[in-house]
């Protein structure tokens, strides 16, 4: 294993002191590892408190800040934070006016946060109201199991919810624009190699030189398939296909978001972008936002996902209000 | 009976067991979870062997209290409010009775084991660590009907566990992350049921001598 | 190799297909390969052009917008471009000011703007200026050879150019920022692995599980030693003692700039950035402004740089300034 | 005599070689570059075999110039305006002369070799492509000065190439890329140096022929 780090244990806090030197906007609890806005929390305003494990970065502790999150809570590496930081979070970022947790679909992210949520409604603490993303049409949904997985939509969750808090809306309100971008949103990924967890020491799973996962999470985890690598032109209508299969996307415009899972460059992220718009041109969905990068990784994992939002007018203004944090930021 | 530092000693070699295992149990993730469990538990079975060191640990209960508090604080994950939570409830059936009786232990595992339910809402085969658990619980309640000591009931139990662990190779997963690899599930043994074997071999061992005094 | 390519000889033309439709802000111009801001040329604002060979994404076209680069000319991965490319670029953005061109010292690089500023003299075109960035300290500079290598420092170059172009300075106010921002620069870098150029297909080289090369470019070139793999605390060291050994750093403030080569998730960065906060606290060098992420890249190559730029009021001043670029923004 | 026929071949086969040695060429420039002199000068060589189908090549100059030309705006990094600059100096030297006599030829290859020392800087030991083609350059004034025909000159030329491209392997670069792996140089053959022997090679082979004639 290659990284840059000390000790496997330790890569979490050393990397949170170095968000903190990094980012004087923010403010870290280096107790709780949860990252806050400087200026949390805001009176009157409902605050946000995302997290999840890390390796994911930039989120969740790229997108605190004015505009998006108030806080996030990190839990060790591919493993969702303990009830006590979700709690540390919360008080945070309490402003009087109720939190909202954005909990990724994963049994362990869902139970923590829950954990969390019991507390602080057993302690008189925040109202707090949760909204659980699962975008991911890899796996198929059953009353049986999980559901699907929280992946790519969560980014565009936070944002839009983020902006709708920034101005002013209520609790209630913010959680239903958080739940219509998830119902909206879907998303599908593929894996070129495996990822490396510090503590684990070794890639998560073998692939031989000319395979690929397809439907793969953000966590390391084998895909629902595994097909022979093929030209992207190809590999965007693997993601793509499905993504539209399950749900219309036809209407004012979408946006398109194709990410990268860490390891692969930004040369190649555009030439799948080109790929998606394509398709999309050809199924007749209008693009109407893009966004193209390294949002919510897996490591060093080589691979994409693509994730389709079906913006309507609200979501789109809420899009294009000011967001200041680290990884995401535009109108100041 | 069972003591509070019988309790001690069961969790202290369940946490020796499991940084024993650490690698094993991550490679089970590995194949079909997310490469964690190993150090997600050892993570938290360390820091309750050093939260013995300064707890209170007068009653079962307030041991097991210790340990539940802890895993929920220091695991995360899945595993961590499902051990907490079975932990917790163990606990709460314990109360602040100084010992436990082979039955009184039985039922607050029992207890545990419907906190874990109530938490993950797993059901038997799902191939999580309640195919481990749920088989254990019932060969130690039949055992004990029968009029087996503890010794051999917990025996018993450890056979029914390692047989329900192993019973999740096949299956297909239909809870936590294994569940999201679809047919691919199938073939791997589970890693948190085989935690939970880890966890009722350790009670075997450090209580049938304890409880049988 | 395993990319999200088609064919390894249109992965440049592709991916320029994917900037086009992702970024309707730019403009590019895909017989040339040169990205341009849409509203280029700017009349009477000094032009900016930067390029170089492709594969260092987000490094030049991803810096083009306002308050930035004017145009960026894209070479083949890792080649620099050709004397029309840059001609286009430079014609593109003369808003009768003159332009300046922002050169990495390579050799291929230099002798291909020189050509191309040769034809515009020649033919009377735009007055152009030429600023050479060279700030690697891991090259010995020497009368008998190519000097060093322009790595980090040509963002900041870029940045910091672009913000004086954009507030309306001369031309030669505008290069001689330029050059100053070069001079007080200092940039090293090392490569946990190597890279693979899609047309070469494996790695450029090979790198023992255990060791690392130290002393490296942009271009997948081996470094300058090569050492066992040490804890991030030692390799920061390995980057930023150099760097402090040439060139005092005590003032009023350095940027300190932590970049990634691309295949080194943002964890590891902030980690990194930690231990190089750390040491030049011990050195008693004080940081004004920081920089952490995947800005200047070697296509999937894991890594890091550190640049750290002796900051004036005025450079200060400029890099604060706003800026609308894919992949540097704030206050617009 | 050499006509613009005669410089096609010889640039026709230039081209032919550089695709064939591309990975060769390619991994030379790994080891002590950035991995590119292959498909650099193939993309290069490519479309100059491609413009000679619709060019003019009633002159030596004409064909010389639309491979300078080509290569300058095809091939980009270090090779490209130094490949470039040579064959557009060899087009200034011949200017529009039909035919090239075995010392005009020469005289206009020593052109091409100083325009490559005016854009690069390079001298004798650099590492360079310089020190394959500037033997050829004396090999070949050498062999005409002292009587010898074409043939003769460019086979002498070409040992001259092959020595000087053998005798950049123990060379420490201070030129080009190569230039910052400092020692760490030592010890690879120079990309520029191969395919510069290449060029000389396929001119003993085109061209000999036709002069003679
Ligand atoms: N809903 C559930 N009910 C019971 N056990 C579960 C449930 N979900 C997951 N598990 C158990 O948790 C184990 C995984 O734990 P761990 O790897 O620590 O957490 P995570 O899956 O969050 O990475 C699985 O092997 C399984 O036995
Ligand atoms: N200044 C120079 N003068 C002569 N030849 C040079 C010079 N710099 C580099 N070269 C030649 O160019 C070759 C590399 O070409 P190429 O790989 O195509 O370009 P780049 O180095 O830009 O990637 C070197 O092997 C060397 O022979
Ligand atoms: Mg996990
Ligand atoms: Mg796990
Ligand atoms: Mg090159
Ligand atoms: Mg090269």
């Amino acid at each position: 294993m290659k990284k840059l780090i000390n000790d496997p244990a330790n890569v979490l806090s050393e990397s949170l002191l170095g968000v903190a030197a990094a980012h004087p906007e923010l403010r870290v609890d280096h107790e709780h590892k949860v990252i806050f806005r400087a200026d949390a929390p805001r009176p009157g305003k409902v605050g946000l408190v995302s997290g999840g494990g890390s390796g994911h970065e930039p989120l969740h502790g790229g997108f605190v800040g004015h505009g998006m999150l108030d806080a996030a809570a990190c839990g060790e590496v591919f493993t969702s934070p303990v009830p006590d930081q979700i709690t540390a979070a919360t008080n945070g970022v309490d402003g009087g006016a109720g939190v909202l947790h954005i909990v990724k679909n994963y049994t362990g992210d869902v139970m923590n946060f829950e954990m969390a949520a019991e507390m602080a409604g057993a302690t008189g603490g925040a109202e707090v109201v949760a909204v659980v993303t699962d975008d991911d049409v890899a796996v198929q949904d059953s009353l049986y199991t999980v559901g699907r997985r929280g992946v790519g939509v969560t980014v565009l969750v936070e944002k839009i919810a983020g902006a709708a808090a920034e101005a002013g809306r209520s609790l209630s309100d913010v959680a239903a624009v958080a739940r219509r971008v998830n119902a909206e949103g879907r998303s599908m990924g593929l894996a070129l190699t495996s990822c490396t967890v510090p503590a684990a020491g070794k890639p998560t799973f073998d692939l031989p030189a000319d395979q690929i996962e397809v439907g793969i999470g953000i966590h390391g985890e084998p895909g629902r398939t595994r097909v022979p690598l093929a030209p992207a032109a190809e590999l965007a209508r693997m993601l793509v296909d499905p993504i539209l299969d399950d749900l219309d996307f036809a209407g004012d415009g979408v946006l398109a978001f194709v990410n990268g899972m860490g390891g692969t460059p930004l040369i190649e992220l555009y030439l799948m972008y080109h790929e998606v718009d394509r398709l999309l041109a050809k199924a007749g969905v209008s693009v109407a936002r893009s966004l193209v990068g390294n949002y919510i990784t897996s490591l060093d994992m080589a691979g994409c996902s693509v994730t389709l939002l079906k913006l309507d007018d609200e979501m789109l203004r809420l899009w294009d209000a000011p967001v200041r944090t680290p990884a995401l930021r535009w109108g100041l | 009976m069972v003591d509070g530092e019988a309790i001690r000693s069961w969790l202290s070699l369940f946490a020796t067991e499991v940084a024993r295992n650490r690698d094993l149990l991550t490679q089970l993730d590995s194949a079909i979870g997310d490469a964690d469990h190993g150090a997600n538990l050892d993570r938290g079975t360390s820091a309750a062997v050093s939260a013995f060191g300064t707890a209170d640990h007068s009653s079962p209960g307030s041991v097991l209290k210790t340990m539940g508090m802890t895993l929920v604080g220091t695991v995360g994950g899945a595993s961590g409010p499902l051990y907490g939570t079975l932990f917790l409830r163990m606990a709460g059936c314990a109360g602040d009775a100084e010992r436990l009786d082979a039955p009184a232990f039985a039922a607050a595992l029992r207890a545990g084991l419907d906190g874990v339910v109530a938490r993950g809402r797993a059901q038997a085969g799902d191939k999580t660590m309640y195919d481990a658990l749920s088989p254990a619980c019932d060969a130690l309640d039949d055992a004990l009907a029968a009029g087996r000591d503890i010794g051999d009931a917990l025996s018993l139990a450890t056979a029914a566990a390692d047989a329900g662990r192993d019973a999740t190779i096949p299956m297909l997963a239909r809870k936590g992350r294994a569940s999201y690899l679809g047919e691919r599930s199938v073939g791997h043994q589970d890693p948190g049921a085989t935690s939970a074997a880890l966890l009722v071999a350790a009670a075997a061992q450090a209580l049938s001598g304890q409880v049988s005094a």
